[in-house]
């Protein structure tokens, strides 16, 4: 079913040419650049990540989210100063296009007290609150009504912003997503809600986990909110259709869920043996060859005349480098130390507070 | 001081919060224009309105999480659960959201979240809706729980709950909204992580908290009267953080102690505070540790039956002279 | 709202005569006349026990369902030997039709050991599993997936049958629903969720509390499941409207969701002391004049010639007499006794088995 | 006896009781044509089919709710949780449905569930996904809890489990998983209620469940071995019922007790047990009961930090040595 999808696109076939949207229209060449940079710079920060899992330097899971880069790229990019965002455990990409360091998160990967969550956290659950980004989260849909409440408070304060609330095609069967999308058409909340469809819930496919009319989005119809399907491949398309959804949040505080499909290349996490035995080898295949997003925007680029062949190498080589030189520095970095498995639980404590020197908070001997 | 009830006590605590602060809410089903399943937010949403007061869907694990949502970005809401007992459709937001969230991102984010609501028997409303879920919650490192028996405490807990940069679980109770005492007007909070010695005494020390502390008190007063027995009451008010000093003062004084809990027995609040006192105070114990809790069932509905498996004051003497003869 | 609505009931101004329905086509006046009784002995029953619960011989709550017996009749009525039920809290209604008896309910909200749950379950709790009902159950929409399990063991089992699964309009926003909702699509399991739309969960009117296209029912759509809208004063279209959906799940093996227009005419439960302020005594008289289910029925039976109004105050009578007879019984009725507390918990303890008997089971000293 | 992991023991107490009886099926996420996250239910979707081995959406409330509703109507079925930490999604469910209906309903139902899964720290997967939520489930009346350490004990207690008319709740772990162990082919049972000496000793007694048996065990050999301390290992291996008399055998022989439990501290199972012993063995207790929990935070992810949270047996002998001087 994935494949025949994969042949066309609910919406590759769509006539519009997303490239003329006022939200494309007006991209400068060194932004279209900055999102192949961004599309390379997480790819080559998986591939050394994965490696470094399969050196055992890494524990539990690691999802990456290869062949899935024109979706963090293509949204997160119209991020404005109120805008915020929140996802899953599949969180590198999110986290590397709102602009964490590679440093801090391949720290994070190694467990080491230079990470971004201080080695607490791990690949599941990066954060940056100052640049807007909530996490990084492992309980699926568990984000779904966090997502709601940053909006909420948006809205409370009286920001014009939105949250970019994240989630997998197989998170929109946890009820708490729908109590969500319930609340946010009741009360108007600035929420964009972004189905990743990747196709797959780790080994169950669309199919065997969603009953469904026409996709999944088409579910917020019965909250009478708006919702779109997006070709995630067309980096144009993502862009035009999420600033649309932001604008309506922007605008009439009103929100959205978008279901852009796209794929992944590897197995659910790294630890997943059957990655080729519930999808055919030759479907992962198909999708590299024909609808890589990192292959495609290269294309565009090379046909608008921006990019040739030296300038994406010379992207790609930087990209490397900053990913050699992540890891290195992950690898120099310490460990935390045993005692400072008790900090960062309470603020009150953490901060000194009188507030969090009164009674006993820890209950080792 | 004037007398108002344990209800009151907590509405002044709202409204003088949302006064002072102007990032505290009151968010759940029924608190704004219904004035509260249990009228404890009477008034507010009129004096209030739609923006600090709001109504919600029966949607807990929803609105739940989009109170940890709205506090990470700093704001104070206050989420009512009409029952405790509800949390249980809400239990992941609660534990893994409120709980987790500052520890998974090493400390970048704070919650300060108050979930409140009744967690009580008594009332004949059946085993789901009887739950008391404080033990649990006080299981998780990054909750803070607090347990109010009197209109004073609950005045003073409920303003430092709120005031708390941490998640915070307020655990009240039906059968003592209608209770009345002295509390004073304007602003004053009670510490979290502060035991009050309720009584005091030189036998035996009761260590309760919530409703329990008045079965206890009622307790104490017969055994002096009846039994020439001074029994110490120890209200130990907050759970987590939790005032071992003052209850091990009080065991180390008395050389005995009989818990009382409402909670189920297994793995109940007064579990920990056993196997605490025993661990801490050892030598000083001249008997072991006793514990009246809730019988060992589901909240039954038929009401002169339910109202004897709570705790009694009848049990806890019972306990008291096993352990003081 | 909910006025402006009643006066024009959604599908009451429709044209088909339900009557003429085949399942209602081929009614004896004998049936028609025992609809009438089960709607008035509710309605007795109902009056006898908010007596008893003012007198203080009740606690907890209790949540009367007057005004909408043409539901629990028009749908319960149908059930044939593998059709199962299972609903809320507002339970007394369907509990009467799947034929337990008064005795046995009123006792058990006196909490007498005579009482169908033996004085544990209270109102809120009532149970017939040899009469296929299988409560009864206090958290909201709780009961919504023990309805599919129910469906989804009787297809386990290869019986032709079905669950009605009862839930109010406010139940809808609980999450595990749209869980429900999924997996009775996805794997055609044989439930018929019947949303008993009464337009307020609590104080809170539908508009306040779920954010709807068309109405509640619509959600289904999003599961490609079959759904419809019901005019629950037309005991007739309930019968028509809830058999097709039977039929759907007899045959095809697939669930439906129907919403069922209602109106309660007490307040939510009686310790409501709201039930005049979120909604105007004007709109609760208008439904008693015009939309009373009992009353519109009771015409329709004189029209159609089956009753007069001596036969009508006959049942009536007969209601009368079996409540008060129910009443003298529970009253008569003994208390449990307090160590009957330990039963009812572990069937292998009640059953004395060896499992029962090892290891301590209970935590008391 | 044949060796077999405690994976395979599992999978083979599922595929001996799918056949035993018509009414057996597995439920979960990826438990039939992914063989199951961690593989416990491999091959058996081949074996069995789509009729007895089902493949789940991500849905946990309404997917054990489901098998809360077919265990009502009589059939056995044996839900996977994939991680008993999200059971907090369905919390509701396991607690108020599987737990309360038999009694709400004064006996006239029963619900012969089985809910399991691994509920473990260790394994780096973060907080969220670490929870052993063991002492909550057996704090409520009408759920059975079980924890095998073993793969002998792994397959009868899960045939127990499945027989059994009650809810049973199995608590396995990710870590136990690949052990290894002599478990006869063909039917046996573990009785749910009884515990196990594993190793008897003389000095103290060690007592644990699940994984943390085996660093009791750890511990006890090494303190024979380096300060010839007697140790005796008390598998509790159901939690609830229990089995207390052992217990209490164990420590009226030693006369001391190190509880080794990798629940979080507060109101953790080993409270339970230390409460139940002061109070049942206080006069024959040489030394306070001894506690040795996980370190009380959320699971940290770093993985050389986390394998210090758990109980280790230098912490556990740490205890020993205090309390056998
Ligand atoms: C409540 C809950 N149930 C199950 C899991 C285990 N789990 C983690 S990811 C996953 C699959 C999610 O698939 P999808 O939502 O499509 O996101 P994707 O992995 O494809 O990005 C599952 C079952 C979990 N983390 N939380
Ligand atoms: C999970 C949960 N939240 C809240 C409640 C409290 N409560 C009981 S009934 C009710 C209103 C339900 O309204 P609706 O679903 O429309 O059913 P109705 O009472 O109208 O029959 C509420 C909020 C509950 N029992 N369970
Ligand atoms: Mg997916
Ligand atoms: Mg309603």
């Amino acid at each position: 079913m994935s494949v025949a999808r994969a042949e066309k696109p609910k919406t590759g076939s769509s006539p519009v040419d997303y490239a003329k949207a006022p939200i494309n229209a007006k991209l400068k060449p060194e932004q279209k650049l900055g999102f192949l940079a961004d599309m390379l710079r997480i790819r080559r920060f998986e591939q050394a990540s994965l490696k470094l899992y399969q050196q055992g330097k890494m524990g539990g899971f690691l999802h990456l989210y290869i062949g899935q880069e024109s979706v963090a790229v293509g949204t997160l990019a119209l991020m404005g100063d109120n805008d915020h965002a929140i996802t899953a455990y599949r969180d590198h990409g999110h986290a590397l296009v709102v602009g964490m360091s590679m440093n801090e998160c391949m720290a994070e990967l190694l467990g080491k007290a230079t990470g971004c969550s201080k080695g607490k956290g791990g690949s599941m659950h990066f954060f940056a609150p100052d640049k807007n980004f909530w996490g990084g989260h492992g309980i699926v849909a568990g984000q779904t009504p966090l997502g709601l409440g940053i909006a909420f408070a948006l809205k409370y304060k009286g920001l014009k912003g939105c949250c970019l609330s994240y989630l997998g095609d197989g998170a929109v069967n946890q009820g708490v997503f729908h109590e969500s999308l319930n609340l946010a058409a009741l009360w108007d909340i600035p929420v964009v809600y972004i189905i990743e469809n990747n196709q797959y819930s780790m080994g169950t496919s669309l199919a065997r986990s969603s009953a469904i009319k026409s996709c999944l989005a088409e579910r917020a119809a019965g909250y009478d909110m708006d919702w779109d399907i997006v070709n995630g491949e067309n980096l144009y398309e993502v862009r035009a259709k999420t600033w649309e959804a932001m604008q309506r949040a922007h605008e009439k505080s009103q929100p959205t869920v978008l279901e852009i499909d796209t794929y992944r290349y590897y197995g659910h996490s790294v630890a997943d043996a059957n990655a080729k035995k519930y999808r055919k080898p030759e479907e992962i295949e198909f999708y590299k060859q024909n609808h890589d997003p990192i292959t495609l925007w290269e294309n565009r680029l090379k046909e608008e005349g921006i990019a040739d062949d030296a300038v994406i190498k010379k992207i790609d080589d930087e990209a490397k480098r900053e990913t050699a030189a992540a890891v290195q520095f992950a690898e120099d970095s310490p460990f935390p130390e045993l005692q400072d498995i008790f900090d960062d639980i309470y603020q009150e404590v953490d901060m000194g507070t009188e507030a969090g020197k009164t009674g006993r908070h820890f209950f080792n001997d | 001081m004037p007398v108002i009830t344990y209800r009151q006590a907590l509405n002044q605590a709202f409204a003088e919060e949302i006064e002072r602060d102007e990032n505290v809410f009151l968010m759940g089903e029924e608190v704004a224009e219904y004035n509260g399943a249990y009228k404890v937010t009477e008034g507010l949403w009129k004096r209030f309105g739609d923006k600090r007061v709001i109504d919600t869907p029966i949607s807990e694990a929803g609105f739940i999480g989009l109170g940890v949502g709205a506090a990470m970005m700093g704001l104070r809401p206050v989420m009512e659960l009409m029952f405790w007992s509800f949390a249980y459709v809400a239990y992941d937001q609660i534990i893994n959201n409120a709980g987790c969230v500052r520890y998974m991102s090493g400390g970048l984010i704070n919650c300060p979240l108050v979930i409140r609501g009744p967690a009580n028997g008594g009332t004949n409303v059946g085993a789901t809706h009887s739950h008391t879920p404080e033990n649990f919650l006080a299981n998780t490192p990054g909750l803070k729980v607090v347990s109010p028996a009197t209109p004073y405490d609950a005045k003073g807990l409920m303003k430092s709950a709120i005031r708390d940069n941490d998640p915070v679980c307020v655990m009240e109770n039906t059968l003592l909204y209608g209770d009345q005492g002295e509390v004073p007007e304007g602003d004053y909070i009670i510490p979290i992580g502060v035991a009050d010695v309720k009584r005091e005494g030189t036998d035996v020390s009761l260590i309760a908290h919530g409703r329990a502390v008045l079965t206890a008190l009622a307790a104490a007063h017969r055994l002096s009267e009846e039994f020439n027995i001074s029994a110490e009451v120890v209200d130990l008010r907050s759970i987590r953080p939790l005032d071992e000093q003052t209850i091990l003062d009080s065991v180390r004084k008395t050389h005995r102690a009989v818990l009382v809990d409402e909670n189920k027995p297994f793995c109940g609040v007064s579990s920990q505070i056993a196997s605490m006192i025993q661990e801490h105070a050892f030598d000083d114990l001249d008997a072991p540790v006793q514990r009246v809790c809730s019988l060992d069932a589901p909240a039954i509905y038929s009401p002169p039956i339910e109202i004897q498996q709570l705790p009694t004051a009848d049990r806890v003497i019972q306990k008291v002279l096993a352990v003081c003869n």
